[in-house]
């Protein structure tokens, strides 16, 4: 019985508990309900996933009212994979905030600080697993409220500054989504995905459908920090509390990713209007533009969140070029690296958290000789940094592998050599780091005590393991992503 | 109100320009009223006259009034907010006509709502129908938002004193 | 007809641009929320305008009506404005703790405070 | 202006009749124009007028924090909680129809929780939020 | 103990060590023993796959499958398994030769050196017995990785310095051109798996199989073919030990054995359709211009670098020649050079331990002081260039003699002046320490300690031995050649 309510639950679990926390008001038992919760996301996802694979997409109505009317919600392996990433994410962040929030927030606001959590990881899910358009732009505001928040309640002032310029950034992105949702819905008359690509596929009349893509995907690409549109990102990333930068560096710009192929692949899949501009074209110059350019300026930077932040730019810029190669093995790089990355770059800022709550900072001038005082943090570190860099037998390489194998297979080989040029740009940051870690004398004021608490370590070597794990054995991500991506085409009919 | 719109943007004191807005947004209330969108018109008419000139009051109360001479041009600006105009008029050209009952919005989905909701919901206002019942999961996440709002507020301007601390603090 | 709804569009994307314009232009952190209120609200009009039928009335059923105008885009922007309303609170509130931090609320000024600061680190 | 006379016995007469029309408004959202939520906004917009005239520290006597901040969480609850029981009783998520022996009944008193559940929250937020800033000015008798 | 067992334990067994080795840091001496046993067992199981090998047997292993369809697979063949037991026997001989240089210069870090040193070994076995490309590009770039510590231990500016080279060009040639040219031979042949007479036949044109061809042979970095030999030369920051295992048994053997392997196993030579002939002038190219500048360096290591470099496009340019003869001569020339060039830097690093000297101009008369060690140079000197009774004489015999049978010219006139060249900068070397009288500089110092003049006794042993009774490695050569 319960089973079949699954989808309903995964968003409805943590958004409940949101304002249970705020009533409870104690911090301990607030950790608690929201590490309940996230746990609880992470089981029903994986359930649904499991579910998909077998018995195909689920469709769910709410209020029992048949879809288009009410709201739908449709999980195909896509959506699956998503939630598992972000619910995977969430339950692993979990016991790190535990330490880490007492650390960096004072006792009374953390019962906030968990509240906030679980409404973002709430409208995360809803982003994912929602069939419906205009849903879909409530939970992106959900979303996006409490990451403000979230950003804001950083350490330093410049956190305030940084939520209010996404605040900004973030609201115009939404309200074009909105606006292109508008023209969508005034072309088509419906708000439900699926009716909505049956629709397309008849409507005539480019122009509006032309202008609504635009829209979207502008606003969307503000969202995952599209090239131009990053420039909230890095300051976000940078002075947000440590374990609010990895979970959305993880789940939040995969998430609107996501969003964008839902959009582009499936609900344009057979509208002809599409044929008509070259986004794919302008997407690849972009991601190329984004790659280059955000990989050399993250070589250059001294702080090391900062550098991350960047790295991220340039790693969203891999994800859009494989979505720009329109094959199977280019949606698969890009599918695999939503994967891939979000655990990469979680478990990169998770250690960067631990060295900050070590550390008089993370500029890479007061770590050097970390690796003395802190060998595992150190370790796992560049273990991640590899999978960055996409080595062989991290998970990076195997999205490097399909990268490169799409572009050969489109015959464009100069794209193939551009990939693995900049992966060694990668090279150069992550070594950056290794050469002051264990190449330098340790820095006068290191570590008061070595490394950190077990709650915190955990969770982030979790995370590194899976980066090597899911170089060596990929049945599980790439298997799944293989049936999406199948999905996926045959809808573009193609 | 394209007039008040111009205005704002150029009035460089801002309670004027709060209280412009208030007028503003009473006048979008009425057109939506002429619209015929009553429930829109009276949430915008509370919300956006209401509320929101409250809360800008009581901001500038806590900031400071005056607004400084901008120092760049707003070419930039400027040119993306044609870029933006170009793109919408592009898209609006191919729209369907003004209430033209054969558009899909008036053709496809509505017409339940309209005849069958009285039947299947037992209430007059469609508008009421269609929020809290066949949609009423968006007015939950809309719920969500306002609560998200609540207790975001909330954890930003507790604790006068932490905000002290920060000041200090590099 | 044609006219009339070139009128409507044309109003509504007079009004999202300008506050587009004011949002990006203006230094002032309120006055940019102000314009971000105005750019969505130009989007109501955007969803409402079609929904309007000539001879139509509010959709509340009633005995002697026919013609209805849409109800649908109504609960959307009753959606809308919420979430409008929610947004422009928590900008506000950071707008206060950014007086606070700062002792002002124009960009520049504190941008220069930033960069004063990392210079300081350096 | 605390001091006026005229305004405090005014206001007193005229905030029950605000919280009045708060109701109406709530409850004939199913026939006119109207609901929840602006129904929450006028009961807030009440309790802002009185603390006007009374001041901040009376109103929140009169409507103390935490009860604000219950009625915050609490909105939600309810409505999320009705979307609950529709699974309880075996229907989806947010199903009306189970809610009572006869659909229509149970649609009707759906929407009658899920509106009053957004009252609450709403009126709630807006005067927490209103608290908050109000709260935070020098001298918050002033506001 | 059946073969897969041993593959795994091949693979599981350095790694073990590598865990043991760190467990017992505190205690140094169970540390080295712990080093010292971990290889002896190591080397036991490899011995344990010879019978079933020489039998014909070919023993298969898969564990994971990182891409669909494509298994971390291994597979012994002779020529692996000859790798192999190379790489392990050397290691026994190479952790007894550190504990002396180690603890005689009281080098920090000690641990970490003896655990790396482990984990390069794991991959070089990992390489040795890969059973597919990918699994040769895995252990490949491990090594990398896995010998970065090595190369940077001193860790001062010089040695961070000389790792960024080491680094740069390994993992920029890996990268840019060995990975892409896997990635299209997947796509061109739908397997990566190394079979007899190669995979590629018919599947590309003939322009096509040689371009991927030098992306494979350019992107074999370690194989060090000009231009990307200068990894080699900067690697020399490394203490001698290490310099030892990246010259004689990990890193460059594995690149020419990556060359070999790739050639023979993926392209089935000209089976292909792949044109050689520029390799060969390539690999000549490279053997003379780096004797040249061995010729022309003072400093001893740098100038033992060079000869590597100059040694390894031996095998490279018997491997272009594609007669069966040189192919079996390349095979045996991987061993021969590996116990020649591993004597060398023994001795060199034995010089540097007791006598602090780097340089060749300041080795007058050091024979006298030190004849054992300097005996071994020269014996081992005799095998670099190919004189008897050493190995290296065997394996440039097959070699001249594989270049004959096709009357192909150009190589044996690149071995004939090589050899020459060889004999100009080793003899002078032998001639000085022991004809000349002593130097004026340095206090007076005795023998090398014993540890380190064992060892390095023992590969010039080997050197000779192999040349009498070469009958096991000639097996193993004789057995991959045939096809």
């Amino acid at each position: 019985m319960i089973e079949q309510h699954l989808p309903a639950l995964q968003v409805v679990v943590p958004l409940i508990s949101a304002p249970a926390i705020i009533l409870v008001r104690r911090h301990h038992l607030a950790w608690g309900i929201a590490t309940l919760a996230s746990w609880a996301a992470l089981a029903m996802a994986v359930a649904i996933a499991i579910r998909v694979a077998e018995t195909g997409t689920i469709s769910y109505a709410i209020g029992s009212w048949p879809p288009p009317w009410g709201i739908e919600y449709r999980v195909d392996a896509l959506n699956a994979f998503v939630l598992v990433l972000v619910s995977l994410v969430g339950a692993l962040v979990m016991p790190y905030a535990r330490v880490s929030i007492a650390a960096e927030l004072p006792e009374e606001q953390e019962y906030l600080f968990f509240a906030m959590y679980c409404l973002c990881l709430a409208g995360l899910l809803g982003i994912a697993i929602t069939g419906d358009a205009f849903n879909l732009f409530v939970f992106l505001e959900i979303s996006s409220l409490s990451t403000y928040v979230l950003i804001a309640l950083g350490r330093r002032r410049q956190a305030l500054t940084a939520a209010y310029q996404y605040l900004v950034m973030g609201t115009i992105g939404a309200t074009f989504y909105v606006i292109g949702v508008g023209l969508l819905y005034l072309m088509t008359g419906t708000l439900n995905m699926a009716d909505m690509a049956e629709r397309l596929a008849g409507v005539r009349e480019f122009r509006p459908l032309i202008a609504a893509l635009a829209f979207v995907t502008v606003g969307v690409g503000l969202k995952l920090a599209l090239f131009p549109l990053h420039q909230w990102l890095p300051n976000a990333y940078t002075h947000a509390p440590s374990v609010v930068t990895a979970f959305l560096a993880a789940t939040a710009t995969k998430v609107s990713i996501y969003v964008l192929i839902r959009f582009h692949l499936s609900i344009f899949a057979r509208a002809p209007a599409l044929g008509e501009v070259p986004f794919r074209e302008i997407l690849m110059v972009l991601s190329i533009l984004a790659i280059v350019s955000m990989s050399l300026v993250a070589l250059f930077q001294d702080d090391l969140k900062r550098m991350l932040a960047y790295s991220s730019v340039a790693q969203i810029g891999y994800i859009t070029l494989g979505l720009s190669l329109a094959n199977a093995s280019g949606l698969t790089a890009a599918a695999t690296h939503l994967f891939n990355h979000g655990m990469t770059k979680g478990a990169l800022f998770l250690l960067v958290g631990i060295l900050a709550l070590r550390c008089a900072g993370t500029r890479l001038s007061q770590l050097s000789g970390i690796a003395s005082r802190m060998p595992l943090t150190s370790f796992g570190f560049m273990l991640a940094g590899l999978s960055l860099i996409g080595v062989p037998g991290t998970a990076g390489f195997i999205t490097k592998w399909y990268l490169v194998r799409g572009s050969v297979e489109r015959g464009s080989w100069w794209l193939a050599a551009l990939v693995v040029a900049t992966s060694l740009i990668a090279l150069g940051y992550v070594w950056r780091f290794v050469e002051v870690a264990y190449l330098r004398e340790p820095h006068a004021e290191l570590p008061r005590a070595g490394e950190a608490p077990l709650w915190m370590m955990v969770p982030a070597w979790l995370l590194v393991a899976g980066c090597v794990y899911f170089g060596l054995e990929t049945s599980f991500n790439v298997g799944y992503v293989g049936d999406a991506v199948k999905l996926l085409l045959r809808q573009g009919g193609a | 109100m394209a007039v008040l719109v111009i205005a704002i943007a150029a009035r460089r004191n801002l309670f004027s320009v709060v209280m412009l807005a208030g007028i503003y947004s009473f006048l979008m209330a009425s057109v939506l009223v002429a619209l015929d969108a009553v429930d829109v018109a009276m949430t915008e008419a509370s919300v956006g006259a209401g509320i929101s000139t409250v809360l800008l009051l009581a901001a500038l109360y806590l900031t400071k009034g005056e607004e400084a001479k901008p120092i760049h041009r707003p070419w930039l600006p400027l040119a993306v907010s044609i870029v933006v105009a170009a793109a919408l008029v592009y898209g609006s050209l191919g729209l369907p006509a003004f209430s033209d009952p054969a558009a899909p919005i008036h053709a496809h989905v509505v017409p339940r709502y309209l005849q069958e909701s009285l039947r299947e919901t037992g209430v007059a206002n469609v508008v009421t129908a269609v929020l809290a019942s066949y949609r009423g999961y968006d007015t939950l996440g809309e719920t969500t938002v306002v609560f998200t709002a609540g207790a975001g507020v909330i954890a930003l301007l507790r604790l006068r004193r932490r905000a002290q601390q920060r000041k200090d603090k590099p | 007809m044609s006219l009339a709804s070139h009128y409507a569009y044309g109003v509504t994307i007079l009004l999202m641009v300008a506050g587009l314009f004011i949002v990006i232009a203006r230094g002032n952190l309120v006055k940019k929320l102000v314009g971000l209120a105005i750019f969505q609200t130009s989007v109501y009009l955007l969803y409402i305008a079609p929904g309007k039928l000539i001879g139509g009335t509010a959709p509340i059923v009633a005995p002697g009506f026919a013609v209805y105008s849409n109800p649908l885009p109504h609960v959307l922007i009753l959606t809308a404005i919420v979430v409008g309303v929610a947004t422009l609170a928590l900008g506000l509130a950071i707008v206060v703790r950014i007086r606070e931090a700062y002792d002002t609320i124009e960009e520049d000024e504190i941008l220069a405070a930033d960069q004063a600061e990392d210079e300081r680190q350096r | 202006m605390r001091g006026d006379l005229v305004l405090r016995v005014v206001a007193k007469l005229f905030i029950p009749f605000m919280l009045l029309f708060a109701l109406y408004v709530q409850f004939h959202g199913e026939l006119g124009p109207g609901g929840g939520f602006q129904a929450g906004v006028i009961i807030a917009a009440a309790v802002v007028l009185y603390a006007l005239i009374f001041g901040l520290p009376a109103a929140r006597r009169l409507v103390p924090d935490r009860v604000v901040e219950s009625m915050v969480a609490g909105g939600v609850l309810i409505y999320a909680g009705v979307g609950v029981a529709g699974l309880l009783l075996g229907g989806n998520y947010l199903d009306y129809f189970v809610l009572d022996r006869n659909p229509v009944h149970g649609q009707e008193r759906g929407i009658f929780w899920v509106e009053a559940g957004v009252a609450v929250t709403v009126s709630g937020v807006m005067l927490k939020i209103f608290y908050m800033f109000a709260g935070r000015g020098r001298d918050p008798e002033d506001v | 103990m059946n073969a897969e067992t041993a593959i795994a334990l091949g693979l599981a067994l350095p790694l073990g060590g590598a865990l043991l080795i760190a467990a017992c840091h505190r205690v140094p001496n169970l540390r080295e023993a712990a080093g010292l046993l971990t290889a002896a067992a190591l080397f036991l199981c490899v011995v344990s796959l010879l019978p079933a090998v020489l039998a014909g047997e070919r023993p298969r292993l898969s564990l994971l499958e990182p891409l669909p369809g494509i298994a971390l697979q291994f597979q012994v063949e002779p020529f692996g398994l000859l790798f192999g037991l190379v790489a392990s026997a050397l290691w026994i001989v190479s952790s007894v030769y550190s504990i002396g240089y180690m603890r005689g210069n009281n080098e920090a870090h000690q641990t970490r050196f003896y655990v790396c040193f482990a984990l390069a070994l794991a991959s070089t076995i990992g390489v040795a017995f890969a059973g597919n490309l990918l699994t040769l590009l895995f252990f490949y770039e491990a090594l990398t990785f896995a010998t970065y510590p090595l190369v940077t231990h001193h860790g001062d500016e010089e040695a961070r310095r000389g790792g960024r080279t080491y680094l740069a060009v390994l993992l920029f040639t890996s990268t840019v051109f060995l990975f892409p040219a896997v990635v299209w031979t997947w796509l061109a042949a739908g397997t990566l798996d190394f079979v007899p007479g190669g995979v590629l036949a018919g599947k590309l044109s003939g322009t096509a199989a040689t371009a991927l061809l030098a992306l494979f042979m350019f992107g074999i970095g370690k194989a060090a073919l000009m231009p990307f030999h200068r990894w080699l030369p900067a690697a020399m920051v490394a203490p001698a030990p290490v310099s030892a295992l990246l010259h004689a048994v990990a890193v460059v053997k594995a690149g020419v054995f990556a060359v070999v392997k790739i050639a023979v196993f993926t392209f089935g030579l000209d089976a292909s359709g792949a044109s050689f002939d520029w390799l060969m002038y390539v690999a000549g190219f490279t053997i003379l211009s780096a004797s040249v500048v061995a010729l022309r360096s003072d400093n001893l290591k740098r100038r033992l670098a060079y000869s590597t470099v100059s040694q390894l496009s031996y095998i490279v340019l018997a491997v272009a020649v594609l007669a069966p003869l040189s192919l079996s001569g390349a095979a045996l020339h991987l061993a021969a050079h590996a116990f020649g060039k591993i004597t060398l830097f023994f001795a060199a690093g034995a010089i540097y331990t007791t006598a602090h000297k780097t340089e060749v101009s300041q080795l007058d008369g050091i024979g006298r002081s030190m004849p054992w060690t300097m005996a071994a140079f020269g014996i081992a000197s005799l095998s670099m260039i190919g004189l008897p009774p050493t190995a290296g004489m065997l394996s440039k015999w097959y070699m001249v003699s594989g270049a004959y049978e096709l009357r192909q010219w150009f190589p044996l006139v690149i071995i004939v002046l090589s050899t020459l060249l060889n004999a100009a900068y080793f003899l002078p070397i032998v001639y000085r320490a022991f004809l000349k009288d002593r130097g004026h500089d340095g206090p007076p110092h005795g023998e090398a300690h014993w540890t380190m003049l064992s060892a390095l006794g023992l590969t010039a042993l080997l050197t000779v031995a192999m040349f009498f009774a070469g009958d096991l490695p000639l097996a193993l050569a004789a057995e991959f050649a045939r096809r």
